[in-house]
């Protein structure tokens, strides 16, 4: 059993260099993540090993990247696509949503575009405007696409794994804000399925769900409750399509309790679809509607003020009194 | 197999036989300056005239008349036609104009939601399709019938998405022929990864990406530029400038001559008279072999007229005069291929009349086939969504299906929808 | 007083041909908006009256016409931009999302882009892939946009006067399948606000919410209900961003149960924002789950199974049993 | 207002005096062949050499060593230049450069989040920003600091992205400067939009859309080329090709020197050396000329270098190499204007001892201005989102204000939230 303990972001790092290691087919792809390894060093050292047909930098243009990662998968490769950032994803969204994810059902099934695209997202890092966004929302609605988004380094090792073996598009969200959190990878598990959720705290009173980033937050937010008392049970959803709903309705049938943290703006975003379906679900179950605690509506704020828009532990708390004052 | 896709499966790059067919009457026989050979990377660029100097010449090996002319630069891609490869070729242009006619009838009848007509494009379509090797893989818009057609497409399956049973009916995998590409410029994207791939894989084939002169304008087509050349990748972006996207005229995505493009992206880019089948086909396989010989991408903007309307939606006499129309009618590529193969006396009244007949042929298959095609099972909706499955789809197809046999089952069951509760 | 009863296409034409006589600084800019009127002949005539350089047939290029679009509004214009069709914004919306969304905020307050783009959208008309999408939850999640729709005639003419009006930008999402509808249009009337909901239709039992071309098969479930014994309230969003949810909360006040509607996906629709705020603001009136009734998770279908994949009479009257149920 | 900011909006392009100061040394008097007049469109197309052969030429006023070189083409856009003005051209580099090192600094000090540093692109900056006219449009990249300069925006605005506190701190209206934009390329169409708007308006300016090499890659850069050219809009795509697009060489970009992209959308490309202040004022006043006539957009590639890291973050010996930095240190754009108003005398001691001070006094009030610059309000948040309001904005701004007063208000209100139940 080889259990390493590493960065998320190296994990990832680990994770890329199995799979071009395992699979010829598999190529890594972007701007910057090459010779630099890219701006996070995600990518670091894979050039070297692998040559720079393995490991391309390409042309400062995202819907090439994608576009051109859409044919080499048409040709027998598994591409793995680096987004710089969040924030600069939206130049291939056209390529993403009418080409990468309906191309399988276009063909009514006689083509496969396995392309995982890696996206670095979520904010607190201080940066500048288009580095910090979470735009998970606008690909998990585009049936044909799969979004996860892993917590930690395990999950990103492994989920990555699985993401590049699936033969369908993954949009991968990193939380670039946790790529320096360091955790233990087992190399050599059998890992979960990649869309299942995960308990990781039980508890009695309520449930908190999140993902990527904020499952951080969710559990330091339960321990904050326990000191007062109270039970908090926290789900790591992992995928956000497809949604484990199975797991999250498990839970909400013993707390009668839910609520949704996300980064991303509240409207519209994840935690409306997860209340919707679990209200459905739930419905004689739940003592109080689902709540939600995301960002607001407004552009991702100045890295001065983003400590008030992202939710913290305050305000996942805030919500859990008005979710047990029902 | 049918009798028309058996026939478009026989290779025509081999020469059949070792009589010259394509006999040339002009008799100059230096190149024309500024032009070059077509091999050489820096000379071939900018051929075609000089920017801004009135309309650029184009390759033509075939007058409208149907008189070759020589050619020093890309003769030799047709030096060794046979009669019988340009009777195939002839062949080609006429069954794939009547397979569109016969499209254009079934919609008016109701059998197709909407057509884009290739009228008048026949001899690039079946000129550059022609050029491809079996192993070149093509990545076409909307209405390359005729490139179809070469590829050993059967005609029948590309009716299925303008019928509405499909969004793309045939396997690409099969005859190296993508399925359709209606969002403009995306599928040049597509083609130069997978020449990038057919580079790293170390292959001996290249691709080619049609498109229209109105995708010119996207940045997706401009992407695609950028990537075949940086990284060399075997690629021919093939361009139909039939003067029209709907109903702009090619000066609304450019004050200058399309092929002129190319340059600035570092690859060369020609200009060849659109409705001469045998410079469509001398073109597309000089900038083919180049590909395939490593020298990277090239653009070829085949300078031709869309003659019918847009799709079977479109109303042109809104944009555009009758005389424009009458013009290029004059320039038939069909009519121009006949002309010289009369005169050379290569194809008799038994050949057309057979011909005749044989389109005729496959004009009634269409319209069976057509007429028996299946509606989709409503459940298809729930099909190849996921090449591995998603509980959500799982689900919807689960409560639809509750759904659907709730109507089945009068009197209706109170407990529809089927939903875990 | 002036009443026509006009088409929706033709309400929308005349209400161009008003803003373009009314200020200088309106052009209208796509492609073939011009000589062709638009391949829907929306905009049938307005070149010939007001000449190319305020109706402006564009290259092929939907990036280049919101991004210069923005430019012009930069400039004091007031562009009007024609999408094509639903399934061809995508090359746009990184200028929409990243640009025009977000520069009144990015220079706090100090310039504003009235934009609007219009967008004919859905389904039902047989038309090929790409031709009858639903994109509207892509573009309400994001702030910094308006997203409105009409549902007759009338609203076609007026919202889109307002919406030119407005100082933000505006997605101006058309029911294409309901261009030929006839309604009245009083193009003296004075307009109520562009993001109120309207009540269409009284009832007590349930409440249907419907926006766009689903406002007319809501009112045909309800008559059919009607002839059932059923009284359904009907309501017209008319805008997907902002929501007027206290229409709605008013509404489900009185009838306890609510059911979305909209050709969408469901999955992350605007069904799934209305369940989760409605349920939060009136979950002691609810007597059921909001149930979503909408697209499924998978690309629009081949023209011919759409109408089992649009949300039909039979579909919204089995979910009001659903609910009613509970 | 500040000595600095008021002396940057003195006019420069009038010339304030008679005497002809940027005299030549070079003798030769005829233009040098194939490069013609620049205000010819056919003619000034593909000027700076041919493609693929090697290095090609670039428009150069001033030799590294600080000599005048003459050229026929450009030489009377400086002709009325004093000696004031070229040591005001001179102030504006020294400038610029000592408050980018001003911000590297209050950024390695943690006042400032991330900087990217202008150095060695001073001279590509000042040029082309002096070339405007007050009434001319800039749409700047992430990294025009000296342009910023030019068109007299304080500097101290340009800080308040990078700390963190706002987008953007500038009214892009008071200067004809606008944001800058993060998102590669995207600007080049808003320049286009506007410059569209100019030539609607009837206007008598014109528009500058600055650009990376880099970003001659993305999509939106095409787009932006295909309608300026399409529309005659009088825009002027100013591309710093600095080398590099954070770690990757322009040969990442494109395989042909970047100028001659223009040529293939129908307007003038001209590289020019982008460290000699001179030659980048007197192509872009060409290129501005052109567009305020008429004659629509042209292409500048100022040929340039990076001379530190992409920004702050970066660590560019990852990537490339010390002697790469070094051999073009030796073309710095300061220097070498120094010494050409050295030798010319136009400028002794006392002039740079006081521009020092400026420098000094500059960085100084820079250092200030940041460190006591406030961090916004929480409910700054909830702000200029729209124009006209948003009910849900409005929602949330009071749902936040709630639960921010809850924490003042010890011990807590059970009620926070301060929804509507
Ligand atoms: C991205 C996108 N925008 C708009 C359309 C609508 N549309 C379909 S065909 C067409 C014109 C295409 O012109 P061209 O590229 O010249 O090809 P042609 O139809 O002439 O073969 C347009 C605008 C589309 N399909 N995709
Ligand atoms: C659409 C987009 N993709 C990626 C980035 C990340 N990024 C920021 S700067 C940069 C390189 C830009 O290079 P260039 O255009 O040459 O400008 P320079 O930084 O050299 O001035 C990249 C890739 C971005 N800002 N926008
Ligand atoms: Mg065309
Ligand atoms: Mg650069």
């Amino acid at each position: 059993m080889t259990v390493k303990k590493l960065p998320l972001a190296k994990a990832i790092n680990e994770s890329l260099r199995t799979a071009l290691d395992a699979d010829p087919k598999v190529v890594v792809m972007g701007e910057d993540v090459g010779k630099l390894g890219g701006v996070f060093r995600v990518t670091d050292g894979l050039q070297k090993d692998f040559g720079e047909n393995r490991v391309i930098d390409t042309p400062l243009a995202e819907s090439g990247i994608v576009g051109t990662a859409i044919g080499l998968a048409l040709r027998g490769y598994r591409p793995v696509v680096e987004i710089q950032f969040d924030g600069f994803v939206f130049p291939a969204y056209d390529q993403i949503v009418t080409q990468l994810a309906k191309m399988h059902a276009r063909a009514l099934g006689k083509i496969k575009v396995p392309v995982v695209i890696r996206i670095p997202y979520g904010g607190g890092i201080g940066a500048v405007e288009h580095h910090s966004e979470s735009p998970e929302a606008l690909f998990a609605h585009v049936a044909g696409l799969k979004v996860v988004s892993p917590s930690n380094s395990s999950d990103a090792y492994w989920m990555l794994q699985q993401a590049i073996q699936s033969d369908d598009p993954v949009i991968f969200f990193e939380p670039k804000r946790r790529y320096w959190d360091k955790g233990e990878v087992n190399t050599d598990a059998i890992p979960g399925p990649l869309h299942t959720a995960r308990t990781v705290r039980e508890g009695t009173d309520a449930t908190l769900v999140a993902y990527g980033p904020m499952v951080k937050t969710c559990l330091e937010a339960a321990a904050a409750a326990a000191d007062e008392g109270r039970s908090l049970e926290v789900l790591d959803l992992r995928s956000v399509s497809p949604i484990d709903f199975d797991s999250v309705q498990a839970s909400v049938e013993r707390t009668g309790r839910l609520i949704v943290v996300h980064e991303a703006p509240v409207f519209f975003g994840s935690g409306a679809e997860i209340a919707a379906r679990i209200t459905e679900r739930c419905f004689y179950h739940l003592e109080a509607p689902v709540l939600r605690v995301g960002g607001f509506h407004s552009p991702y704020p100045p890295a001065r003020v983003e400590e008030d828009y992202l939710p913290g532990l305050d305000r996942v708390l805030d919500a859990v009194d008005r979710s047990l004052a029902y | 197999m049918t009798v028309e896709s058996t026939a478009a499966r026989t290779p025509r790059s081999a020469g059949s036989g070792s009589k010259r067919a394509a006999k040339t009457v002009s008799a100059k026989k230096d190149s024309a300056p500024g032009r070059g050979t077509p091999r050489g990377k820096s000379t071939a660029r900018g051929k075609g005239g000089a920017a801004g100097s009135g309309e650029p010449e184009l390759v033509q090996l075939l007058t409208p008349e149907g008189v070759r002319v020589e050619n020093a630069a890309y003769d030799s891609y047709v030096a060794d036609l046979t009669p019988d490869d340009l009777r195939a070729l002839y062949r080609d242009m006429v069954i794939t104009r009547r397979f569109d006619a016969e499209a254009v009838t079934l919609q008016r009848q109701g059998e197709l939601g909407l057509w884009p007509s290739l009228l008048g494009q026949e001899a690039a379509q079946v000129g550059s399709g022609r050029a491809t090797r079996e192993s070149d893989h093509v990545f076409p818009t909307y209405r390359e019938h005729g490139v179809a057609w070469c590829k050993g497409v059967d005609p029948t399956l590309l009716l299925g998405m303008f019928r509405g049973v499909n969004n793309g009916g045939w396997d690409p995998n099969t005859n190296g022929f993508q399925l359709y590409t209606i969002v403009i410029g995306s599928q040049t994207l597509h083609a130069t990864g997978y020449a990038m791939g057919v580079a790293y894989d170390g292959a001996d084939s290249a691709v080619v990406a049609y498109l229209g002169d109105g995708a010119t304008s996207q940045g997706d087509v401009a992407e695609a530029f950028t990537f075949s050349a940086v990284y060399n990748a075997p690629v021919v972006f093939f361009c139909q400038n039939n003067q029209w996207a709907i109903s702009e005229p090619t000066e609304k995505q450019s004050r200058v001559p399309l092929y002129q493009r190319a340059q600035g992206y570092g690859f060369p880019g020609v200009r060849v008279d659109g409705n001469d089948v045998l410079a469509c086909l001398a073109v597309t396989k000089w900038a083919l072999e180049r590909a395939r010989a490593g020298e990277g991408p090239a653009l070829i903007e085949a300078f031709t007229y869309r003659m019918g309307a847009h799709t079977t939606s479109d109303d042109p006499t809104r944009y555009r005069r009758d005389e424009e129309r009458e013009a290029w009618e004059a320039k038939d590529p069909i009519k121009r291929l006949r002309a010289f193969l009369e005169s050379e006396g290569h194809a008799d009244e038994g050949f057309f009349a057979e011909l005749e007949a044989e389109s005729e042929t496959l004009g009634k298959r269409v319209r069976d086939v057509v007429r028996t095609m299946p509606d989709p099972d409503a459940m298809s909706i729930f099909e190849n969504v996921y090449a591995d499955g998603h509980a959500l789809v799982d689900e919807e197809r689960a409560e639809f299906a509750a759904y659907e046999a709730s109507f089945a089952d009068e009197p209706v069951n109170a407990a529809t929808g089927g939903e875990a509760k």
